[in-house]
């Protein structure tokens, strides 16, 4: 189902080493022309204004902090090279509070009281839905850079012609998921037959169990046990001691920040150390998931939409870390990009036009890097919205080249650690968690 | 045999949390008769304390449990002062419940204000030393916890029941008026038990951090829970507070590991539903 | 059918865990009459009430009205069977107005209000019965204890029984006022209705009630007249608190 | 006879005030173009029915209930399944779905009225949270991810459109047709059993009240009223999921009604024209520039008003100069007893 | 002994009591009349400090009083039985006893005091483990009086302790006050519905009629002032 995304993988790793080199001058030149522009441009014209739907307050309000991160990074980079059609960017910021009802609301005032003429979000895919709707009706041309949920882009969305999706879908995250696991033999020597789930009650939980149901007899799995709990748990020792019962090979879970924390304490706790745990992002890569856990977290691999210690990704990384103090991650890279999309296409379009913006990113196709800017930072080297189907399914607009990477957690940094042929860094195993 | 085992151990563990919690608000609750509905939001308040005395001041979580101890009850005594007594006045349930929600919005928003959304925890020297005894293993902050909190809710019933104090507490929890009739400052009281309140929930949120993250949110799910100990407890009682607690904690991990993970939460709920209506029948059917 | 007593209790005994409150009384109340009540402190008066008025199912016995059993009836059935009571420690409601208290009640009972204006007319009549009409707007709260108890009485009068019952409805009225709830109560039964009262003040006792049954603890010990009841030595010891000399001499 | 004049001309401004209050609403849309407006307006409206709900239960029975939301829930769950599991027609499975929250409420409820005052909001809790959890394990109902109404074009038939408009006055007619239902209640009989019930269940019995009978009642009125705006609801938002029943929704069903005054069948809508707009504006203004501060100050304005207006808005209202001022300038309001009489004579 | 002058007070922006003046000497028993609603509660209320006056002076043995605490006034001697027993209804009887003795050196007394209370009304020791709510309202009523004995009252107000007592119990407990008076030269101030009880015990007495006192003498006086006869025994 995603064999074009894995070539897409395998054809990234060379062309970007040697088109790092390239762009270095590319860089350079830039602020020469920053300065000018800037003092003549960016200051003058009338802001284009971006909206964004984030959870701002409620339980995962930290998600929100991560994303708004990486849209304003963006937006700094780009007006300091002189905005976008002249016109600086501006960020209109609303807050879902992880609610459909108010992010209806929220993206209802963004386009018509603050006029925003992009929308960004959300950060679940059930408020995502909703936001969609909205714009839309209004036209306005909208990008989620994380809501993963398949459906929100399935043959019942087909006329939904204003919604483009950047992230990979959950499919395609668990399908890598569980190829990582039967090629981890490789280097481990073991071979991997049980696996079981850890994860939350909440829609990301029951998209994991859906997935992993979907492939796991194909990568010749099984299944041995599903546990879940509600978010923001007190105590996760009964789930913790129920996989230790069922004993499998590998953990596959997907959590927030607060319980994925309270998970690898709770492994500890139960004093069991599960030889392999396999993340799909999320909590597990929220930057405080180390500086919170320290070493026992060592050995915990995710699913990361990006990396620092990838090629493309270790110079933006020191430049937002020395901005904000922490490390970039999946959700950050990806909105950072997705601001990237948005500039890309208004110039292509020539205006802010709903519709012509629109038309613009359904034709866009950047390959490598965006005209003015870096790299594409997160694992692949091509942004192009495509219908195509996926397991059988009719989808719309999504971005097909989009894929995955996994990293680990070794001396309390993420390393990537497959695709293999993206990295030189050897898988731990079984995972240390100390 | 092993699994049980260290499910019971895990159980209680964890069901001394509920029962510090649940004995808070059992103070609180027996006295005024208001269900103090911030009292989650308390405890997060007290892990925030905690948080701010190591990271800025160096001083161990369990270290800081007297001083968070004074702190909360200073602020619970200010808010019962300032909003909660003058509100006594109207008799109104109805606004008293919502006084305290108010203040739960105030206190989680204000924390997500100050310290934003991120998670924290604690990392001592000591948080990741486990002890094993035969089969069960055992977090040593967990344990500590544990023997702080037994020895915190043994005093607290000394006291109620014991002491002069205590005893003037349980009078003004009967008849205010009567007690102010033999000479009992019922506001003090009033000051006094919200204090206490306060000051466990916020203790159980300075032990807390020791193994749970820290975040402005954190108090929901346990605030929650210390209602069901209170009531299936039973309203005033402390030892009841303390049993109770234990047995939510055991009850949840046994629903975990018998029947399934995801059915604890809705187990708990209907077995708490089924417990209070059966013990109020009974007292009903008595009179 | 009206030499049928309108109540007849019939060996009725209640305990509470250890205490036995009421022990085997039986008695009956007459048609038309006004029963009295008396007894000291604690004697079983109040908790023999609850069981006829359905509050406290009795331990042991049986109670008929009108020659049926009503022993299993509960509470909320009485006004229906047009019998209605008034409660030793004040139930008023307490944010409603005196009218609306009274309007509540108008709607039930066997002869409940068919509507808005009905419960209205007929709660205004039964304020202006029971003397209560010109606080009719003040929240029932803010009353003293005599217009409480007044309220007590109209809000049963209100459900139009036949039999009543009310308990110490005249405590904490000084002696003027006393005459004037006696008054009260004749009305309230020459209209009709049956009264069974408990009270401690014999003047109005003695002025009011045809048959009183005297309760000690929780045993029936005498009844009758007011008269022979209030010259019967024991009675005298027990309750009224004659000194032995006075009631030598 | 000038009296009768007095009470009629009283009557007639009364309604006069009335109708234009209820013109202003209607003009409304005509006026204001701006979908955001009147989106706020939409969520006034059925918010503001939700507390009317809440009231009916919480200020009028005295049983504060803290469930709402999973009423409110079941009914746009019960409403939505039935639409797009057997595709009829959404005002049908409008119906249905009050029916089938009545059926659940009361039955749930029934052996739960032994309880009283704390107990009573304890379990409501508990129960709003196994009905979640119920629905959160259940592949029936969609589990975690919820369910969505389909889209498509505007219709009638189907509740559903683009433009704002029709959810105004259809929330607006909701708004009203239960307000008037309320009222109608208040000055029943069942609504004179319930404040009964709220000032004194042993009183309650002694006049002939089955508390059980009539507290059954109320849950399940306010249930299905509850379950009608989990209707407009799902139909206006069009999509829901079990987060709807959380807690803090509860709460926010209540806040309308204590704001406003509790003790008012009014209470809930003018405090849900207070506090929604009020914390649509705190939200615009300024979460993005602090997250939480937003929240923070509805807090405090909850808080403020508690403790210093204890009995609401309207309370504070209903004795005030402003009242007075309102009763005998523009409403020209006789004395109650001159009211009380021309009644009472215009009923013989 | 206790002196009140030009008391004024009231709730909320309501004043009930005006200017009020009485006094109570050493030893005396002072029975306060009026109707219901008058304002004796109130009164009651304003003395022993649960309610604070908005004006005037309450002074006891020369000390004022005014202003001051409960607690203050309950160590000063002032104890009260509340209209409405006010008791603890869970505690048991001995429990709610207990309790009377908070204030000065009574706790030490507390023996001696609890056997003299068991002595006056017998029942009470009856029932020491009863819990008080459950007890009839009669054997409530001796608890509050029995109570408000073992705080070693100095002066001893009695707010309608008659309510609801069989007359037999009435007598017992008004003569429990005159022999305190007689004896232990306990002053007592009877606020009493049972007017013709009352001024036979009583030394002197005032009528309180809508918050302001309209009559005072001695007890003789009174019972034969037309007005008394008239407004309140309905003679
Ligand atoms: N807490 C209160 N708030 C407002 N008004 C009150 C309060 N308590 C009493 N009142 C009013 O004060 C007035 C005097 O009441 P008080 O209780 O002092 O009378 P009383 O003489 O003791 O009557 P009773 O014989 O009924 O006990 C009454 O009009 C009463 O309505
Ligand atoms: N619910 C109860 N539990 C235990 N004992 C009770 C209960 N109710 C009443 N009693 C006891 O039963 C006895 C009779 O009480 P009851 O209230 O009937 O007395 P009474 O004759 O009405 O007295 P009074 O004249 O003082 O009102 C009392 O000794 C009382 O303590
Ligand atoms: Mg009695
Ligand atoms: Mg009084």
């Amino acid at each position: 189902a995603s064999g074009a995304i894995n070539s897409a993988q395998g054809q990234a790793a060379a062309p970007a080493e040697q088109e790092r080199t390239e762009a270095a001058p590319a860089e350079e030149a830039a602020p020469a022309e920053e300065t000018a522009a800037a003092d003549e441009n960016a200051p003058e014209g009338d802001p284009i204004r971006l909206g964004t739907i984030y959870a701002m307050s409620g339980g995962n309000a930290a998600i929100g902090a991560n994303i708004l991160r990486g849209i304003d990074f963006a937006v700094a980079e780009i007006n300091a090279k002189g905005g976008v059609l002249g016109r600086p960017l501006e960020v209109v910021r609303g807050d879902h509070a992880g609610d459909p009802a108010t992010g209806k609301s929220e993206a209802e005032r963004l386009i018509t009281q603050e006029h925003v003429d992009l929308m960004m979000g959300c950060h679940m895919s059930t408020v995502t839905e909703v936001v969609a709707q909205v714009c839309q009706q209004y036209g306005v041309p909208m990008i989620t850079a994380i809501s993963t949920l398949d459906r929100l882009t399935d043959a019942d969305h087909e006329d939904m012609d204003y919604f483009f999706r950047l992230c990979p879908l959950n499919s395609v995250y668990v399908e890598d998921m569980l190829k990582y696991l039967k090629d981890s033999t490789e280097q481990t020597g073991e071979e991997i037959k049980t696996i079981a789930i850890f994860t939350d009650r909440a829609a990301i939980g029951q998209e994991l169990i859906r997935c992993v149901n979907l492939f796991k007899d194909e990568y010749g799995l099984e299944l041995v046990a599903e546990v879940d709990y509600t978010s923001n748990a007190t105590d996760l020792s009964a789930q913790v001691l129920a996989l230790k019962d069922a004993n499998p090979d590998a953990i596959l879970c997907d959590s927030y920040i607060g319980d994925a924390t309270l998970f690898v304490q709770t492994l500890k706790a139960q004093n069991y150390s599960p030889k392999m745990i396999v993340a799909k992002a999320n909590g597990f890569t929220d930057p405080s998931f180390i500086t919170n856990l320290g070493s026992i977290a060592n050995g915990v691999a995710s699913v990361v939409e990006f990396n620092p210690d990838l090629t493309n990704g270790v110079e933006i990384n020191e430049e937002f870390n020395k901005e904000f103090g922490v490390d970039m991650n999946g959700h950050s890279a990806e909105s950072y990009t997705v601001v990237w999309i948005f500039k890309t296409a208004i110039e292509a379009a020539g205006s802010v036009e709903g519709e012509a913006v629109k038309e613009a990113l359904t034709n866009l196709d950047i390959q490598g890097e965006f005209p003015g800017g870096r790299k594409i930072v997160l694992p692949y080297d091509r942004i192009k919205f495509e219908n195509y189907e996926l397991a059988g399914e009719p989808h719309y607009r999504d971005n097909t080249y989009a894929s995955v990477a996994i990293a680990q957690i070794q001396d309390g940094a993420w390393k990537t650690v497959w695709p293999f042929n993206f990295t030189e860094t050897k898988i731990a195993y079984p995972a240390p968690l100390e | 045999m092993s699994t049980f085992l260290q499910a019971c151990v895990n159980g209680l563990l964890m069901g001394g949390f509920y029962s510090l919690m649940g004995m808070g608000q059992n103070v609180i609750f027996g006295v005024m008769k208001i269900v103090n509905f911030c009292h989650g939001e308390m405890l997060m308040v007290g892990m925030y304390l905690t948080f701010v005395l190591y990271t800025f001041f160096g001083i161990d979580p369990y270290l800081s449990v007297p001083i968070v101890a004074v702190v909360m009850f200073l602020f619970g005594a200010l808010i019962q002062h300032t909003l909660i007594t003058p509100s006594l006045g109207t008799k109104s349930f109805t606004n008293l419940l919502f006084l305290t929600v108010g203040l739960g919005l105030l206190l989680s928003n204000g924390a997500l204000v100050i310290f934003g959304s991120t998670y924290y925890t604690i990392n001592t020297p000591y948080s990741q030393t486990y002890i094993n005894l035969g089969p069960v293993t055992m977090a040593l902050p967990r344990l500590i916890s544990f023997g702080v909190l037994v020895v915190i809710s043994s005093a607290l019933f000394a006291f109620l029941k014991y002491t002069t104090t205590g005893k003037q507490i349980r009078a003004v929890s009967q008849n205010p008026v009567g007690a102010e009739v033999v000479g009992i400052n019922v506001k003090s009281i009033y000051i006094l038990t919200y204090g206490i309140g306060v000051a466990l929930a916020g203790v159980a949120g300075s032990l807390l951090t020791g193994f749970y993250t820290i975040f402005p949110t954190a108090g929901a799910s346990f605030g929650f829970r210390a209602l069901i100990v209170v009531v299936v407890g039973g309203l005033g009682s402390i030892p009841g507070a303390f049993l109770a607690g234990i047995f939510l904690g055991l009850l949840e991990t046994m629903v975990a590991l018998f029947i399934s993970p995801s059915y604890s939460d809705l187990i708990v709920f209907v077995t708490f539903i089924v417990i209070l209506v059966v013990r109020q029948t009974i007292i009903a059917r008595r009179r | 059918m009206s030499d049928t007593p309108i109540i007849e209790v019939s060996h009725i005994t209640k305990r509470f865990k250890g205490l036995t409150a009421v022990k085997d009384v039986s008695f009956t109340i007459k048609r038309g009459a006004i029963t009295g009540m008396i007894g000291p402190n604690g004697a079983g008066k109040s908790t023999t009430f609850n069981m006829i008025c359905g509050y406290y199912p009795p331990t042991e016995g049986k109670i008929f009205y009108d020659g049926k059993d009503i022993t299993d009836k509960k509470a909320y059935d009485y006004t229906n069977m047009k019998v209605s009571r008034t409660f030793q420690i004040m139930k008023p409601l307490k944010n409603l107005s005196v009218l609306d208290n009274v309007v509540a009640s108008a709607w039930f009972g066997h002869a409940a209000a068919k509507n808005e204006r009905q419960a209205r007319e007929k709660a205004m009549e039964v304020l202006q019965f029971t003397g209560l009409y010109e606080k009719r707007h003040v929240l029932s709260k803010d009353m003293g204890t005599p217009d409480q108890k007044r309220l007590e009485m109209a809000r049963a009068l209100a459900t139009s029984p036949q039999l009543l019952f009310l308990d110490e409805n005249m405590a904490g009225l000084n002696p003027a006022e006393t005459e004037e709830a006696i008054k009260l109560i004749r009305r309230i039964n020459e209209s009709g209705v049956t009264i069974f009262l408990i009270e401690h003040i014999m003047q109005a006792v003695v002025s009011l009630c045809e048959e009183v049954i005297v309760l000690h603890h929780g045993e029936k010990i005498a009844v009758g007249t007011p008269d022979e009841v209030m010259n019967d030595p024991y009675v005298m010891e027990v309750y009224l608190g004659v000194k032995k000399e006075d009631a030598d001499a | 006879m000038d009296k009768k004049k007095a009470v009629r001309d009283y009557h007639r401004n009364l309604a006069v005030t009335a109708g234009i209050i209820l013109l202003i609403f209607i003009a409304i849309p005509i006026f204001v173009k701006s979908p955001y407006i009147l989106n706020v307006f939409v969520l006034v409206f059925y918010m503001s029915t939700l507390s009317m709900a809440w009231n009916l239960l919480g200020g009028m029975t005295g049983q504060n209930s803290l469930g709402h939301a999973a009423y409110m829930g079941l009914g746009a769950y019960a409403s939505c399944l039935l639409v797009v599991r057997t595709g009829i027609n959404p005002w049908l499975s409008a119906v249905a779905g009050m029916v089938a929250v009545a059926v659940v409420a009361g039955v749930i409820f029934y052996p739960c009225f032994i309880l009283r005052g704390p107990y009573f909001t304890l379990v409501s809790i508990a129960f709003g949270e196994a009905i979640r959890q119920f629905i959160i394990n259940s592949e029936f109902f969609g589990r975690a991810s919820g369910v969505g109404l389909p889209y498509g074009k505007d219709s009638w038939i189907d509740f559903r459109f683009g433009s704002k408009v029709p959810y105004y006055y259809v929330g607006l007619a909701m708004m009203i047709l239960i307000y008037a239902f309320m009222k109608k209640i208040e000055r029943s009989k069942i609504g004179y059993a319930l404040k009964t019930i709220r000032e004194d269940e042993d009183a309650a019995a002694a006049i002939g009240i089955n508390p059980i009978k009539y507290k059954i009642m109320a849950v399940v009125i306010s249930a299905m009223v509850a379950a009608l705006v989990g209707f407009f609801y799902a139909s206006y938002i069009r999509y829901i999921d079990p987060e709807l029943m959380i807690q803090a929704k509860s709460t926010e069903a209540v806040l309308p009604a204590i704001v406003g005054g509790a003790a008012f069948v009014e209470g809930p809508i003018i405090g849900g024209l207070i506090m929604i707009p009020l914390s649509e504006f705190l939200r615009a203004t300024y979460s993005a520039i602090l997250p939480g501060i937003n929240m923070l100050m509805y807090a405090v304005v909850l808080l403020v008003v508690i403790r210093f207006r204890p009995a609401g808005i309207l309370g504070w209202y209903m004795n005030s100069r402003a009242k007075q001022f309102v009763d005998e300038r523009i409403l020209k309001k006789p004395s109650v007893e001159v009211i009380e009489e021309v009644e009472m004579a215009g009923g013989r | 002994m206790l002196k009140v002058s030009g008391l004024n007070a009231g709730y909320g922006s309501v004043n009930i009591l005006w200017d009020l003046e009485f006094e109570v000497k050493d030893g005396e028993i002072v029975a306060i009349l009026g109707s219901n609603g008058a304002g004796k509660t109130t009164m009651v209320r304003a003395v022993t400090g649960m309610l604070k006056p908005s004006s005037g002076s309450v002074q006891f043995n020369g000390d004022e009083l005014s202003g001051k605490n409960t607690r203050y006034i309950l160590d000063a001697g002032i104890v009260q039985v509340p209209e409405g027993r006010q008791l603890f209804t869970e505690m048991t009887v001995l429990e709610n006893l207990e309790m009377g003795a908070f204030n000065r050196k009574t706790k030490e007394h507390f023996r001696d005091n609890l056997k003299k209370a068991y002595g006056w009304f017998p029942r009470l020791e009856e029932r020491a483990k009863q819990a008080a709510g459950t007890l009839s309202g009669g054997e409530q009523q001796m608890v509050a009086v029995a109570r408000a004995l073992i705080g070693e009252p100095r002066l001893l107000i009695l707010d309608e302790p008659s309510l609801g007592l069989a007359p037999n119990i009435v007598d017992d407990i008004l003569k429990v006050a005159s022999d305190m008076a007689d004896h232990d030269g306990i002053s007592v101030l009877l606020v009493e519905q049972d007017i013709t009880k009352a001024l036979a015990c009583a030394d002197g007495g005032y009528v309180i009629e809508n918050g302001k006192i309209v009559l005072h003498g001695t007890a003789k006086e009174l019972s034969e002032n037309e007005h008394v006869k008239k407004a309140y025994l309905g003679i």
